[in-house]
């Protein structure tokens, strides 16, 4: 079965998948809590691509790499949502569409 | 040794500064003590203009190197041909500050702005390092900016913005030629250097050469300006207070002809052998097209202006024919000019200043009405237009019979200038002061004592500059020669000589080059 | 290394404790902003005197690596985390000097917030420590951290006038866009790492060392990798294509805090780029010059191009330091032949923009969102030091002579010339004359239009000294720059 | 040693400068007197100085004053030989009459002092073009008195026709200028110097009737065809006689419309080995004094009938020079000089006593109220007329002769020269018996009376000199040739032909000239007046409108190019540009403010696509695709 070895390779492909759809979605959604999903799924396949590469490589640096993602992408997540309840609150709508007041 | 030109420089600063200490309660003070602080670089280009050696090369060289790296630093020196800018530049501007009389709005920004223009025309016309020349070069936009913007007319925004940008984006090209000039010189060099002496000596490619040209051309071409180049300048001066056009056009303009001397000609040998010709003919289309164009302006200040553009094409026609006497005379047309037309304009904001408007319709028949200023305007306009016995037309005769030699067609053209100009001059003369005064122009005052104190130092030195103009020529001879025979060197240009040259049989009172021609009865 | 234990991250550590006293003071004692502006004062000025300390100890003893980890068989010591060097000295002393001028400047709005400003404070604190974190960071994934806690902080800060509409839509844009950002860069580190097995800048395994010694035959994920980083911090110094988040969040933001984050920001992410992209990528440097090269010119081109329509003075900033950030990246290129041209031209466009944003806050009020250019019409009459002010900050950021503007372009441009990138040169030279056309506008508006409006704005002390600093600073770099350039030539990053 | 000639120049120059600033000080009679005394004072300087030349032991002497333009080699010196002796004293001398003339002319006009700054302006003017040493001063000169003939032009430049004919006059002029000044540059870059000394004295090394020479006279001819109102230049002079009458008379008649022909006469050395040149100023010397002849005879105002005659002598002058009699030239320059001046003084003495009257058909039957004017202006009617032994009869018959004896197509020439000679004095007579005979006709309530001591007095002097100045070159006794021997002594100058030809060519012009004045006394005594009413008449007042087909053809079109110059090419055109560059930059800028859409979206789309781009570039760029 040593063919079916999945090698870093896969999962950096599955990784970089993964972080295609999160940018497509960060594009194509309006509602802010799904866009801002859509910036975790990124992180989270950077945290793939970490771990994958790292286990590859045989350092731990991948492993601690992924750690520190995984805490910012916490705080991230503190100061986003903050953020949305702040506009959800004013205007009842997390679409994005509706901040446009600002342009030009 | 005493820094004279630091002085020199400094002494506007230093005025600026005491201007802006002079306390509120006591604005009646400023215009005063400008006048007597702007007496006092007044008095050192005269004490230059007194001890400059006339053997040439240049004098009072004080040299601080700032930026050891880029060897940029206080380079600066005169010879022959800056120091009668320099002296213009001091003579003019005593008097635009007695022109401003009648300014009252925010009075001591206007002082502190003419004397920090001071400072940058000054500094343009010593500097030897490019980087200070270039700093001085676009310092001069600022105040000149300020004052079109706030103490000028209608459309002064218009004219203050377009003047600034126009010529900064000449400037653009300036730096960027600078940059790569020095760049480009650094192998040689062993170093990046933009001291004006390092970059003299090292030879370049014809490309290099061609590119720099141009670069540098386009900024000073912008300034004189050049055709097409010029539609910046009418406005700028129609707008601007009357200091800030006596000034414009007495100094501001000449940064550029005097730019293509000193750093077209110098560093660019090759190139201005080479493209000298077109420039020349852009000078010489500029000189016919600006005469016709003036000719039909309604504005007299617009009149003087475009007459400005075409003055300064014999300038700069003079200046790539290469000859001793074209380019001397371009040189010496540059102060004639500055005198002039600088008449001109101080002449055209007295009569604003009585009657507010500019437009020629309007005037007529003031010869009756105001003999004393229609007197000083005649005599300002046949300097203007090469009058013999006044100063206009030691620069153009000079440029024109110099020029010949190198560029006979082109020559020819420019010379229709001299019909040209008196058409449009002494069409606009008489509208402007013949034929019965109109009601509106009835009552006018005649010029005051202090007006006439503005103009006698001019009109004397536009009278003596005709008659005598030999201590200044003098001075600017070896070291117009030594631009010359610079180029003859490094390239393949030789002086046209005359058709005869060797085959005279009897050669009476023609001077060997460089000497002094010796009369019989000689006193 | 003992001795300097302490010191590398001194400064980060001061700010942070500086950020939570403030944070307890205003708990424990109520709403004294006096008491926030001592320990603030007192943070920042520590953090200056690391700085200054970080300098001499590095002249004494060459530059230092530090936090590292030993390696497994225990020997050796690997996977430094920070580096102390002359680079992040200086940077740290701007970063100093540029966060002290903003809260001189707008502290007034910090009065006006009550108790929460103690909170803006903190977080301004918090973000200039992760400013800083990123300049010294040795490792990639060190100057995401640094990075996003510049960023989390600023987000906040974009959104702190809860209570003006706009606000939160900046806060919001800024938030999404910065995400998206740090998502990119982060995962241009994770190609990086998997490209190469490293993180680190420096020591025995880092990038540089890898790539020294090996020749990739497809360095394809690399390359995405170090353009994934460059999109990461051309983001965060808002270069073009990369910028539009910044007007919107600029015009909602407050004007203080304005001025923080369109200053620091840009100090930290140039300097990162440079220690970042010499020391890991010098390999690659003629790929990645070029897309600096070509980022610098788009930025220049769209920043000017699109300033010029604005009637809005802070979009107007906005995009002017869109075109800034392009020929911060031409100084970044210039980085290779002198470094110290980069730091003049950040320190000067730091402290002139902060002082014309400081001006903004006083003739419209430091809460303000939106600034019309009008508010300036007949500024030059009203208070006519204020206008020259101006008319100094505009000159300087137009690159006139005389001010510090004019010989941050000259020695940077230089530097790009002898570095081969002139026709980059003629570009930004000619792109800033048409710079002139918004730069001269203010003025125009500032000196040249009358207006009926009868109070004069009463400049407060704490702008008077900010604007005065920074007029001063801007003037007299411009007439004597060595003082700067000579100390800078010094601020080179550890090899 | 003659250094002391500087002061020739200098008296009446200070005399101008001093008046400038002093004269209303002074006041009246007394600036008048000052000027008109320093002049007389001049003209004796002059004579002083030429006596040596009497003797003929004059040697042609430079006096050098100060150096001018080192560059070119040109100095400010002076030439005192007997040509330049000569024209200094016609120019002291009737310019001293003259002056005296004008104290009484323009007695009681508010600008009194000011009018005699402008006259010692133009003597100083006209003594430097004469006695330059080099072709630069004689261009100094040359421009000078362009300048003073439009102050004292538009000296009543209240009245919008006296400043436009100013204008016109300095404007036509500096066409002339235009080539003069080409002809200097050529002259320059051919012989190195404008200095006459080295000019003249190699001229010789030039190929007769090359290029070069050709080119240089031809261009020198365009200065004097300017200056001396030749066609196709001549429309300023008739319009210049809106000056006061003692200008007319001593500018546009007796010295500067003469400088013409004396800068042919001095750069003799170069139009005699220009035969081309040569032919072209004779017949340009011709047509002219046929054409202003003609012209002269549809004229009713006293002083234009004046204007034309003196451009029609001035062609006989052309034409002398022309056929190289340069001494014959010079001749009749002299003697027109002074019948002219009086002419012109006379009529000016006809004006005054009309108060401002100047249309002859307004006049007649003054004999008897102006005797001494009439006396006086008979003598000048027969020197101008030819008829001997008035001085005119002499200059004019040499000429004649002269060109009658080259032969060939000169006799066309000569032939011209005739048929004007009738026609000069038909229209004299013309002149004369409209305005001394007859009934008067003048309007009523107008008193004519005679003029003042002051000016009837030059009017005398200058009756004698027309009579009998023709008598120092007769045939019988060359004097003027051997006064003038030093300056063309190397020069091949054409003289009479020998033997009975002259006799019988002079009785023929005599006949013609007598011819003229019997026309002119049956038309205008025997019968009644003629009507010379209509628009033949009146085409023939206008100069054939040559006037007004140079507005139509040259000054109109002209205008139009400048207009169109300035307000499409330049400000559309040129100014549109640059601020179309502006607009541009402006539309630029909208556009890409179109992009900030305010959605976030948006932003990140740019963004992606952006990174997405930078990828594709670096890869394509690293070599990994």
């Amino acid at each position: 079965m040593s063919e079916l070895v999945v090698t870093a390779g896969w999962y950096m492909a599955l990784a970089a998948l993964l972080f295609s759809i999160g940018a497509i979605g960060l594009l194509t959604r309006r509602n802010a809590l799904v866009m801002f999903m859509s910036i975790e799924l990124m992180l989270n396949s950077v945290n793939l691509t970490f771990v994958a590469v790292g286990k590859e490589l045989r350092t731990l640096e991948g492993q601690i790499a992924t750690l520190f993602v995984i805490v910012v992408a916490a705080a991230e997540v503190t100061v986003g949502l903050a953020i949305i309840v702040a506009v959800f609150r004013r205007r009842e709508t997390a679409s994005v569409d509706e901040l446009s007041e600002m342009r030009g | 040794m005493f820094p004279v030109l630091a002085f020199l420089v400094g002494l506007p600063v230093l005025a600026a500064i005491a201007i802006v200490l002079i306390p509120k309660s006591r604005s009646e003070l400023l215009l005063p003590v400008a006048f007597g602080l702007s007496l006092l670089p007044l008095a050192v280009a005269g004490y230059m203009v007194w001890t400059f050696d006339t053997a040439g090369g240049f004098q009072w060289v004080e040299s601080i190197i700032w930026m050891e790296r880029l060897r940029i630093g206080w380079t600066v020196g005169v010879d022959g041909i800056s120091l009668f800018l320099v002296a213009l530049t001091a003579f003019l501007f005593p008097i635009s500050i007695l022109a401003s009389a009648k300014i009252s709005d925010r009075l001591r920004g206007y002082l502190v702005s003419l004397f920090i223009l001071e400072t940058g025309v000054l500094g343009v016309f010593i500097a030897l390092d490019l980087v200070l020349f270039f700093v001085f070069f676009e310092i001069v936009l600022i105040p000149m900016f300020f004052m079109i913007g706030i103490w000028g007319s209608s459309n002064r925004k218009y004219a203050a913005i377009k003047f600034f940008v126009y010529t900064a984006f000449g400037s653009a090209f300036l730096l960027a030629s600078i940059i790569a000039l020095a760049v480009n010189a650094g192998p040689v060099l062993q170093t990046v250097s933009f001291q004006w002496n390092d970059l003299a000596q090292v030879p370049m490619t014809s490309a290099a050469q061609t590119w720099l040209f141009f670069g540098f051309a386009i900024a000073f071409a912008i300034k004189v300006p050049l055709f097409p180049l010029h539609t910046w300048l009418p406005d700028a001066h129609t707008e601007a207070p009357t200091a800030g056009s006596v000034l414009l056009a007495g100094v501001l303009l000449k940064m550029g002809t005097y730019g293509f001397i000193r750093f077209n000609l110098t560093l660019f040998p090759e190139a201005t052998v080479k493209y000298g010709k077109w420039l020349a003919l852009v000078a010489v289309i500029g000189i016919v097209y600006a005469a016709l164009v003036a000719t039909v302006q309604p504005d007299i200040k617009r009149l003087v202006a475009y007459s400005s553009v075409s003055h300064l094409g014999f300038i700069v026609l003079g200046t790539f024919a290469l000859t001793l006497s074209s380019v001397q005379g371009g040189l010496i047309q540059m102060v004639n000019h500055g005198l002039s037309t600088g008449a001109l304009f101080l002449l055209i904001g007295m009569i604003y200043e009585r009657t507010h408007t500019r437009k020629i319709a309007d005037y007529g028949g003031l010869a009756s009405t105001m003999p004393i200023f229609s007197g000083f305007f005649l005599l300002a306009v046949f300097a203007s237009i090469g009058l013999p016995g006044l100063n206009g037309f030691i620069g153009e005769f000079m440029v024109l019979i110099g020029s010949w030699q190198t560029f006979p067609v082109l020559t020819v053209v420019a010379a229709s200038g001299v019909v040209l100009s008196a058409i449009y001059v002494l069409w606009a003369y008489e509208r402007v002061f013949t034929g019965p005064p109109g009601k509106a122009n009835k009552d006018l005052e005649d010029l005051n004592s202090r007006e006439i104190a503005i103009l006698v130092p001019i009109a004397v030195l536009i009278v003596f500059l005709g008659v005598y103009p030999k201590p200044v020529l003098d001075r600017m001879e070896n070291d117009v020669n030594a631009v010359i025979s610079r180029i003859e060197q490094s390239t393949n240009y030789e002086r046209p000589t005359f058709d005869l040259e060797g085959r005279l049989t009897v050669d009476v009172g023609v001077p060997e080059q460089g000497e002094s021609p010796s009369g019989e009865g000689s006193e | 290394m003992g001795n300097i234990a302490f010191l590398p991250i001194g400064l980060e550590v001061g700010l942070l404790v500086g950020a939570l006293g403030i944070l307890m003071a205003a708990v424990m004692r109520g709403c004294r902003t006096r008491d926030w502006a001592i320990i603030a004062g007192t943070a920042i000025g520590f953090g200056f005197v690391v700085s200054v300390r970080q300098w001499v100890v590095v002249g004494d003893i060459g530059p230092q690596l530090a936090y590292g980890t030993k390696g497994i068989d225990g020997s050796a010591v690997a996977n430094q985390m920070v580096a102390m060097d002359k680079f992040g000295a200086l940077g740290g002393m701007i970063l100093m000097i540029v966060v002290g001028l903003v809260l001189i400047g707008s502290w007034q709005m910090i009065t006006d917030l009550g108790t929460r400003g103690a909170e803006y404070v903190a977080l301004i604190l918090l973000s200039v420590a992760g400013m800083h974190m990123m300049i010294v960071s040795a490792n990639l994934v060190m100057l995401f951290i640094g990075l996003e806690t510049a960023s989390l902080a600023l987000y906040v800060i974009a959104g702190f006038l809860r209570d003006r509409r706009g606000s939160d839509e900046s806060a919001m844009k800024y938030f999404l866009m910065g995400s998206f950002a740090s998502a990119l860069f982060i995962y241009g580190v994770a190609l990086v790492f998997a490209a190469t097995g490293s993180t680190s800048l420096y020591g025995p395994t880092s990038i540089g060392m890898f790539l020294g010694g090996n020749v990739m035959p497809d360095p394809g994920i690399l390359l995405i990798g170090i353009a994934l980083i460059l999109v990461g911090l051309a983001f965060k110094m808002s270069a073009a294509p990369f910028h539009q988040w910044a007007p919107d969040v600029y015009q909602g933001a407050s004007t203080g805090a304005v001025a923080f984050m369109s200053t620091g920001v840009k100090v930290a992410a140039v300097a990162a780029m440079v220690r970042v992209m010499y020391l890991g990528f010098f390999q690659f440097y003629d790929d990645w010059s070029m897309a600096v090269a070509l980022i610098a010119a788009l930025s220049i081109l769209v920043g000017t191009a699109t300033a010029i329509a604005q009637s809005d003075i802070k979009r107007m900033l906005a995009y002017s330091g869109v075109a800034h950030a392009g020929f911060l990246l031409v100084a970044v290129l210039a980085a290779r032949v002198s470094l110290d041209s980069m730091w003049f031209y950040l320190a000067t466009y730091a402290v002139s923009l902060v002082g014309m944003l400081t001006i903004v806050g006083v003739v419209a009020g430091v809460n303000s969102g939106p600034v019309s250019i009008d508010s300036f019409r007949g500024l030059g009459k009203k208070s006519p030091m204020l206008s020259v002010a101006i008319a100094v900050f505009m000159f300087s950021m137009a690159g006139i002579p005389g001010t510090s503007g004019f010989i941050a372009k000259l020695v940077v441009f230089t530097a790009a010339d002898l570095n081969g990138f002139r026709w980059l040169v003629v570009l930004a030279l000619l792109a800033s004359v048409a710079g002139l056309f918004f730069y001269l506008r203010i003025i125009v508006v500032a000196f040249f239009d009358d207006t009926d409006a009868e109070e004069t704005p009463s400049t407060p002390t704490g702008p008077r000294i900010a604007i005065g600093f920074a007029v001063a600073v801007t003037v007299l770099l411009g007439l004597w720059p060595t003082l700067l350039l000579d100390f800078a030539r010094e601020a080179l990053p550890h090899l | 040693m003659i250094d002391f000639i500087w002061l020739v120049i200098a008296l009446p120059l200070f005399g101008a400068v001093g008046l400038l600033f002093f004269g209303k000080r002074i006041g009246e009679p007394n600036s008048g007197r000052i000027g008109s005394a320093l002049v007389v004072l001049s003209f004796f300087i002059a004579l002083v100085a030429a006596l040596p030349a009497f003797a003929g032991t004059l040697e042609p002497e430079n006096v050098l004053l100060f150096e001018w333009l080192p560059a070119l080699g040109v100095n400010v010196s002076l030439l005192w030989d007997p040509l330049s002796a000569m024209m200094t004293l016609i120019v002291t001398g009737v310019g001293a009459l003259i002056h005296i003339y004008g104290t009484g002319y323009m007695h009681g006009d508010s600008r009194f002092p000011r009018f005699f700054t402008y006259l010692n302006l133009f003597i100083a003017s006209m003594l430097i073009l004469v006695l330059g040493d080099s072709f630069a001063t004689m261009f100094v000169g040359w421009e000078l008195v362009g300048l003073s003939s439009y102050l004292l032009i538009s000296f009543w430049f209240e009245k919008p026709s006296a400043a436009a004919a100013g204008k016109k006059a300095f404007i036509v002029n500096r066409i002339g200028d235009f080539g003069f000044l080409i002809g200097l540059m050529i002259i320059f870059a051919t012989f190195g110097s404008l200095s006459y000394s080295t000019v003249f004295a190699n001229a010789n090394i030039l190929e007769t009737g090359g290029a070069t020479v050709t080119a240089i006279t031809l261009l020198l001819l365009v200065g004097a065809v300017g200056k001396s109102a030749q066609l196709p230049l001549s429309v300023w002079l008739p319009d210049a006689m809106e000056g006061p009458t003692p200008v007319s008379a001593l500018i546009h008649a007796a010295t500067m419309v003469t400088a013409g022909v004396y800068m042919i006469a001095r750069s003799a050395a170069l139009f005699s080995i220009a035969p081309v040149s040569s032919g072209v100023v004779a017949t340009v010397g011709a047509l002219t004094a046929l054409f202003a002849a003609v012209v002269a005879i549809g004229q009713r105002d006293i002083k234009r009938v004046l204007a034309y005659s003196t451009i029609s002598q001035l062609g006989y002058m052309f034409m002398a020079v022309g056929a190289t009699a340069y001494v014959a030239g010079v001749f009749h320059l002299m003697t027109h000089a002074f019948f002219k001046a009086l002419l012109f003084l006379g009529a000016g003495a006809v004006i005054h006593g009309m108060h401002g009257e100047q249309d002859m058909w307004k006049m007649g039957g003054l004999r008897k109220k102006m005797p001494i004017t009439f006396v006086t202006m008979l003598v000048a009617w027969m020197a101008i007329s030819g008829i001997p032994p008035f001085a005119g009869f002499w200059s004019k018959d040499e000429i004649l002769a002269i060109t009658y004896g080259k032969g060939g197509a000169w006799v066309v020439l000569w032939a011209i020269g005739i048929v004007t000679a009738g026609l000069t004095a038909f229209y004299m007579s013309r002149l004369m018996f409209l305005t001394f005979w007859g009934k008067p006709r003048w309007d009523d309530g107008l008193e004519p009376h005679e003029s003042p001591r002051s000016m009837t007095l030059p009017l005398a002097v200058l009756a004698v000199f027309a009579a009998g100045a023709g008598l120092i070159n007769t045939p019988f006794r060359l004097s003027l040739e051997h006064f003038l021997d030093p300056v063309f002594e190397v020069i091949k100058v054409a003289h009479p032909p020998e033997g009975s030809t002259p006799w019988i060519l002079a009785g023929v012009s005599v006949l013609v000239a007598l011819g003229g004045i019997a026309y002119a006394y049956r038309r205008y005594i025997k019968r009644a007046l003629p009507v010379e009413e209509g628009p033949r008449w009146d085409f023939l007042e206008e100069g054939f409108g040559v006037d007004e087909l140079y507005g139509r053809t040259i000054v109109l079109p002209g205008k139009a190019v400048a207009e169109s110059a300035a307000f499409t090419a330049d400000a559309r055109g040129i100014d549109g540009l640059v601020n179309g560059v502006g607009g541009a930059v402006k539309k630029l800028a909208d556009a890409a403010t179109r992009l900030q859409t305010g959605q976030v979206r948006s932003y990140g789309t740019g963004m992606f696509l952006g990174t997405v781009a930078l990828i594709l570039w670096l890869l394509v760029r690293g070599g990994a695709f």
